[in-house]
């Protein structure tokens, strides 16, 4: 059965990768994984597109009985429908391409195989999460990928900076998986099964219900969907939870491009169109998600305005669209979010692929104040970059009249949301159409900096001592701006992902929109594996043609603004800089967010932690129970060595000693 | 009853006695040479007795045993499986002898000496006595027979100082604490008007007159010093230290068997109907014995020192199986016994093969340093030997701790087996001691190949009994200690 | 001859004190006898030592240490060794000589104990015999 | 009249100041010796005495084993006492402690 090679053939290779690590060697490693991951790819895309099609319904493969006790009893098994099948193509094919690129990305770095057998492990993870048919099997993917990403981002174990994020991304994702884990249990307690199509064909009668909880009367789908949803903003990094996500950029760059951008990120995203049905019973829930996914749509858009380092630029990027597309999860377009997930998946790997090609050019120097003109130099890199930014910007025009709509990925995507918002009518909705053109300008603003600062302009690489390094020179001993420094263009295995993720970039959007959005195409592709609303995507069409182009206006605006700062003249963004200093610096340093995080759980966690270990354990159990026995001991086999003095009448003293004992017990008994 | 039925139940000690004149003889005329012909004479005729003795544990038709002589001496299941364990510790130490005499350090007095097998069956004639023994004199001339032997044998290595010095203490203190012995005796046949001990125990019954508590005092005190219990220990290092490390081994092994078994059979059979009498003592000599066996080890640089205070706290727990009081406790006193001597042999033996380049006897502890790597055969077996002793589970050692313990909690003595445990927890230290040495110390390159069969051959087997294997046997060895357990409590 | 002391009547002593064995206040004099026992002995001990310190000086010279040997200075120590072949000597003779004391109650029971007890003491004799033999073979009685 | 506890007394000193005789000496292993008799002596006055009280002749045939058994023990006493003269050259107690500990 092909669903079953598709996900287990990444385990295979893992597993021959991971163990054969050193003896196994480079190459062999490589081969085995990438073909594996290739040979998936190639088998998930007829899947993928039968369902386009319309001529595939939804199945179920069972793999193994897993769990019997009591009531709690359920199958490992693969259940594919439309939506299964839409992430399966999302990620192998990502995952396939990073595999590749890693050939060349990865090429000087000692011990390849441990990389590839994580990906491909997380591969794995990533296609038992997508693939599940019950909370369990989903839990269990949930936290592979996250073991996953805890590798990937240490996987320079040496750099502390890597361990720190590492355990920093695992620590957030703790908090997010035990609102999951409650979410789980509360619905098992709720539904007494952890089947999903059971849970979700029972959800709408319990709407309304509720329990006790404290004394308190909740609102029962309100607290498993709030709950659940705690789950999936650890995952997508939903602000509260996000300050993981930037730090992860530590880990090689093709790990973000997978797991940071593409695919894991997107699973909250996931779980909750997978488990739409159920937040559709709960007004609040949605409510919720709507605010947070808006939230976090601006205050990562903001944050990414003012970051240097280009791995973060993109990091808060995915961020903020990963906002997009909970807060169209939470207006009920379930179809626009995963569409987005879909187009995201091809641009946001794009350019973290784009990032990690300048990066390779750069040699390792990741601050964009370093870069410049490098246009000429990289034009492969320079064009993919440049679709990618086309499509997440969302370039493109909507169709009058007789002319359809023509854009790239991005345009119909996030259009789709921004409408949608608009057009559920909702309040919050209103609001998060308002902020969705926020982001928007915001998100084209950064883009275009981003593109500006690394492509045009003049070369500034001398200032970065990674050039310096390179070129053993000094911006004092450098002739000029260049150092003498020749950035290299990336090889052919990086190149070709580049390619083809580009095409995902600028035709995904405009291929697949119909079926996607599209109110009668998306009823039947999706054919039920989501809550797909007609009404709403019918009343997308219906939106005025101001709230259609707004966002392409704001797109326009973004860009212009960035031409302006970027592109002509000097210092411009640092004076703007120094007129907004407060507001500057709050940007910069992402809200604050990490210093409150450390006041507030950090700090007390350590004193707790300290006053354990010294006081707790050291000086209370270690010191009357291990350490006091020993040093009991120790003295006790002092004096009975010096009772054994080794003279006769010592010893036969101590046998008299103890007779005269015994005898005067005996008798005082 | 006729005397010829009592020569028949005493069968192993008349072939033990014949022989051991007879090899006296053969090894006053045939001098140093006629040393291998006596040991080979001697090995026999312990066999043999072995098998007369197996005979009367195993035939179904001395069931229920029988009295000797005026019921001086009962043959009975306990006799017989005690004594076969002291023969065997006998055989072992006569085989591993001939190597360690024919090249002691320096070559002074380098020769085996028939003596030595002869005064080894004397010894084991005595326990024999002393294990079937129901009458206070028989107690004493087979403890007597034995202990003389043993001062002799302690001071074997006539031009050997230590060898000397530790003959003239066991000498000293063991008429010390043999006086004691008597002197209760005497209390006891005053106070009673018996020696026999069934007779005691009925005069018990009608309770408990002073003199007759201060004689079972003294008696217990002299039986505490034979299987050097605290706080009449005191005696075991040095003399274990000072010995040639075969009599070592043979006074680790047999004469704690034989005093064990004595005590255990005074306890029951003589003051059984007065428990309470003596509980708490044992209960303290016990707990004594657990922690000044650990706490002493622990300063030990001498192996034989060590293996000395290693059996002082074994002695402890199986003290605790007598404090229990009831079938199970003995019953598993038994057991524990027949796994000590396996593994006190084995770890004697594997000294007894730990030699430097000159040939001379390596006792030093850290001189068994990088054992692993010059000889993992023999530190493979030392380790199983210490962690069988310590009672690390999975070894057999752990199953003898086990029943005491599990004894000990059914005579609702819970604090007891707490504590027991407790200590033998702290006891596991010394013994890990040997095994870092051996094994995570870096080398000292002192001890040399050993080419002797019969030392591997024994270590083996000992290995290979308090190894898990020996779990197979349980079934066995319980059963046959049940029936011998319950041959002691046919009076109550 | 030799009665097995199961069927000895046990309050035997009851017969001749006519008070009970089990009163143990009626036997508390023994612990206390004990006791002092222990006194006098240890002032048999202590008791001369500290007497002869305490009376009289004490302050000894070489001429008051030397032993008066009826006015001669004496010859050699007062303690000297003895050969060691006396100590050899003494030892065969305190066993073989304590041996011998087992010959007087057997003949005087012989009667009563028959033959069993004149073929148990032959044995005896025989085992002696085998002793003796050996201690002659090894050289321990010539002198030289 | 003389009753069996005079004899218990006067046993009962003889064994403690063998005892003490044992380890009270600094001086001589002979004396040691010398003691652990004392000590035998002890027991053999109980036993005689008891066997008298008892009218039981057990006591006495265990009076002989002992002084038969006394006698081995000094020989053999004696004996071990030789050689460790011949190897140390001195048989005061103090000297006898090369293992200790």
């Amino acid at each position: 059965m092909a669903i079953k090679l598709i996900v287990f053939l990444p385990l295979l290779a893992a597993i021959i990768a991971g163990l054969g690590n050193r003896a196994l060697g480079n190459i062999p490693a490589k081969v085995i994984t990438t073909g594996a991951l290739f040979v998936s790819c190639a088998l998930s895309w007829p899947i993928f597109l039968s369902f386009l099609g319309g001529d595939t319904q939804a199945f179920v493969v069972p793999v193994l009985d897993w769990v019997r006790s009591g009531d709690l009893n359920f199958n490992w098994a693969l259940s594919v429908d439309t939506l299964t099948a839409v992430m399966l193509v999302v990620v192998t094919t990502v995952s396939a391409l990073v595999h590749l690129y890693s050939w060349g990305y990865m090429d000087e770095d000692p011990d390849q195989p441990r990389f590839f057998a994580y990906l491909s492990l997380f591969t794995f993870a990533m296609l038992m999460l997508v693939t599940a048919d019950n909370l369990v099997q989903m839990f269990f993917g949930w936290e592979g990928v996250g073991l996953a990403s805890y590798l990937l981002i240490g996987f320079w174990f040496k750099k502390p900076s890597a361990n720190a994020a590492a355990i920093k991304a695992f620590v957030v994702n703790r908090v997010g998986d035990l609102g999951f884990m409650l979410g789980i249990f509360g619905t098992f307690l709720v539904f007494g099964t952890v089947s999903i199509p059971e849970i979700l064909a029972a959800a709408p009668a319990m709407a309304g219900s509720t329990i006790g909880f404290l004394g308190m009367r909740f609102d029962t789908m309100t607290i498993l969907c709030l709950l659940l949803f705690i789950g999936a903003m650890g995952k997508s990094a939903q602000l509260g939870l996000h300050t993981w996500l930037p730090d992860a950029m530590e880990g090689p760059t093709p790990v973000s491009a997978l797991i940071h951008a593409a695919t894991m990120v997107t699973a909250g995203v996931f779980m909750v169109c997978r488990l739409s049905p159920m937040f559709e019973t709960s007004e609040t829930a949605l409510a919720v998600v709507t605010f947070v996914g808006a939230a976090t749509a601006l205050f990562a858009a903001t944050v990414g305005l003012v970051q240097t380092d280009i791995k973060r630029v993109i990091a808060y990027s995915t961020c903020s669209q990963l906002g997009y597309m909970f807060f169209a999860t939470g207006v009920g377009a379930y179809g626009a979010a995963m569409f987005h997930l879909f187009t995201h998946a091809f641009f946001k790997a794009l350019l973290f692929l784009g990032a990690g090609s300048v990066i390779h050019a750069m040699h390792h120097e990741q601050d964009m104040r370093y870069y410049g003109g490098l246009k000429k130099e990289i034009p492969l890199t320079f064009w993919a970059m440049l679709a990618g930014t086309l499509a997440i910007t969302g370039v493109g025009i909507i169709h009058i009249g007789a002319i359809p709509a023509l854009g790239f990925a991005g345009f119909f995507s996030k259009d789709a949301i921004i409408e949608a918002a608009y057009a559920s009518g909702t309040e919050m909705g209103s609001i998060a159409f308002f902020v969705g053109v926020t982001a928007a300008l915001l998100t084209s603003f950064y883009s275009w900096r981003l593109m500006f600062l690394t492509f045009w302009g003049k070369p500034r690489w001398i200032e970065s001592e990674h050039i310096q390094h390179s070129v053993h020179k000094t911006p004092e001993t450098a002739e000029d701006s260049t150092g003498g420094y020749h950035p290299h263009e990336s090889p052919l295995t990086m190149l070709i992902p580049l390619g083809v993720l580009a095409m995902g970039a600028i035709f995904a959007g405009f291929v697949f929109h119909h079926a996607f959005i599209d109110a009668e195409q998306g009823a039947a592709f999706w054919n039920g594996s989501i809550a797909f609303d007609e009404h709403l995507m019918h009343a997308i069409h219906e939106v005025p043609y101001w709230v259609k182009l707004s966002s392409t206006f704001a797109m326009l605006i973004g860009l212009g603004t960035a031409f302006y700062m970027y592109m002509r003249g000097e210092g411009r963004p640092q004076a703007l800089a120094n007129q907004f200093r407060g507001l500057y610096q709050f940007f910069f340093n992402k809200w604050y967010f990490d210093e409150l995080y450390d006041l507030i759980f950090v700090k007390p966690a350590f004193w707790f932690g300290r006053l354990f270990w010294k006081r707790g354990d050291q000086q209370t159990i270690d010191r009357f129970g291990p350490d006091g026995a020993a040093t009991l001991v120790s003295y006790g086999s002092k004096v009975a060595g010096r009772l054994q003095t080794g003279y006769l009448y010592s010893y036969a003293l101590v046998m008299l000693l103890g007779l005269v004992a015994a005898i005067t017990w005996v008798m005082v008994r | 009853m006729s005397v010829g039925n009592s020569l028949y139940l005493v069968a192993p000690e008349i072939i033990l006695s014949a022989s051991g004149l007879l090899l006296l003889l053969i090894g006053a005329w045939g001098g140093f040479k006629s040393a291998r012909l006596v040991s080979i004479l001697a090995v026999t005729a312990l066999f043999a007795s072995s098998a007369v003795a197996l005979e009367f544990l195993l035939n179904p038709a001395f069931a229920e045993g029988g009295d000797a002589f005026f019921g001086q001496y009962r043959l009975d299941k306990f006799g017989s499986l005690t004594k076969l364990l002291i023969y065997i510790s006998a055989i072992v130490s006569i085989i591993i002898a001939p190597r360690f005499f024919d090249n002691v350090a320096g070559g002074r007095s380098a020769v085996m000496r028939p003596e030595y097998p002869v005064l080894i069956v004397f010894a084991a004639i005595g326990m024999g006595m002393m294990v079937s023994a129901v009458d206070l004199m028989t107690l004493y001339i087979g403890l007597e027979l034995n202990s003389l032997a043993a001062y002799v044998l302690a001071s074997f290595l006539r031009n050997d100082e230590r060898s000397a010095e530790a003959g003239l203490k066991y000498f000293v203190l063991g008429g010390l604490a043999s006086g004691i012995l008597l002197f209760g005796m005497s209390l006891l046949y005053g106070f009673t008007g018996t020696t026999n001990f069934n007779a005691i125990n009925q005069a018990f019954e009608s309770g408990l007159s002073t003199g007759a508590l201060f004689g079972l005092i003294f008696v217990l005190a002299g039986m505490a010093f034979k299987i050097s219990a605290v706080p009449f220990h005191m005696w075991t290092p040095d003399v274990y230290e000072g010995a040639p490390t075969p009599v070592t081994t043979f006074f680790a092994t047999a004469p704690k068997v034989a005093a064990l078994a004595l005590t255990m059979r005074l306890a029951i059979e003589a003051f059984g109907s007065q428990i309470a009498a003596w509980q708490q003592i044992i209960i303290f000599i016990a707990l004594a014995s657990i922690v000044v066996g650990a706490a002493g080890a622990i300063g030990q640089t001498n192996i034989k020192r060590l293996l000395a205070y290693s059996s002082i706290n074994n002695v402890g727990f199986i003290l605790i199986g007598l404090a229990a009081a009831n079938q199970a406790g003995a019953s598993a006193m038994l057991v524990y016994l027949m796994i000590y001597v396996a593994m006190t042999l084995g770890s004697f033996v594997a000294v007894l093969d730990l030699r430097d380049a000159d040939g001379n006897q390596v006792e030093e502890i850290s001189s068994l340093a990088g054992l692993s790597k010059s000889r993992p055969g023999l530190a493979a077996a030392i380790a199983i030997f210490m962690f069988s002793l310590a009672g690390i589970p999975p070894l057999f050692g752990f199953w003898g701790k086990f029943l005491v313990f599990e004894a000990a909690v059914q005579a609702d003595l819970i604090l007891l087996a707490a504590l027991g445990i407790a200590a033998s927890v702290i006891g596991a230290f010394y013994y890990l001691k040997v095994i870092k040495v051996m094994y995570f110390d870096e080398s000292a390159d002192v001890v040399v190949k050993s080419d002797s069969k019969s030392h591997a051959v024994i270590i083996a087997l000992c290995a290979l009994f308090v190894s898990p294997l020996g779990y197979l046997l349980i079934p066995v060895l319980g059963n046959i200690a049940d029936q011998a357990a319950a041959a002691l409590f046919w009076a109550l | 001859m030799l009665r097995s002391g199961a069927d000895l009547p046990v309050d035997s002593l009851q017969g001749q004190e006519g008070n009970d064995l089990t009163d143990l206040s009626q036997y508390l004099p023994i612990l206390l006898f004990l006791g002092i026992a222990l006194i006098l002995s240890a002032a048999f001990v202590f008791l001369p030592m500290g007497v002869s310190r305490l009376t009289g000086t004490h302050n000894p010279t070489v001429n008051k240490l030397t032993e008066y040997e009826c006015g001669f200075p004496a010859f050699e120590d007062s303690r000297s060794q003895f050969d060691v072949r006396f100590y050899l000597v003494a030892i065969l003779f305190i066993i073989f000589d304590l041996e011998a004391a087992f010959l007087f109650p057997w003949a005087v029971s012989l009667n009563e104990i028959g033959w069993t007890g004149w073929v148990t003491m032959m044995i005896f004799l025989f085992e002696l015999i085998v002793g003796f033999a050996y201690a002659w073979k090894l050289g321990a009685l010539d002198w030289e | 009249m003389i009753g069996i506890e005079h004899y218990i007394v006067v046993s009962s000193i003889l064994f403690v100041m063998g005892v003490l005789g044992i380890f009270l000496n600094r001086k001589n292993v002979i004396i040691i010796l010398m003691a652990i008799e004392l000590i035998l002596l002890a027991v053999n006055i109980n036993l005689v005495a008891f066997s008298a009280f008892l009218g039981d002749m057990v006591g006495q045939v265990f009076a002989m084993f002992v002084l038969t058994v006394a006698a081995g023990e000094a020989a053999i006493g004696l004996a071990i006492l030789v050689i460790y003269f011949r190897g140390r050259g001195t048989i005061a107690v103090d000297d006898i402690n090369r293992m200790k500990g």
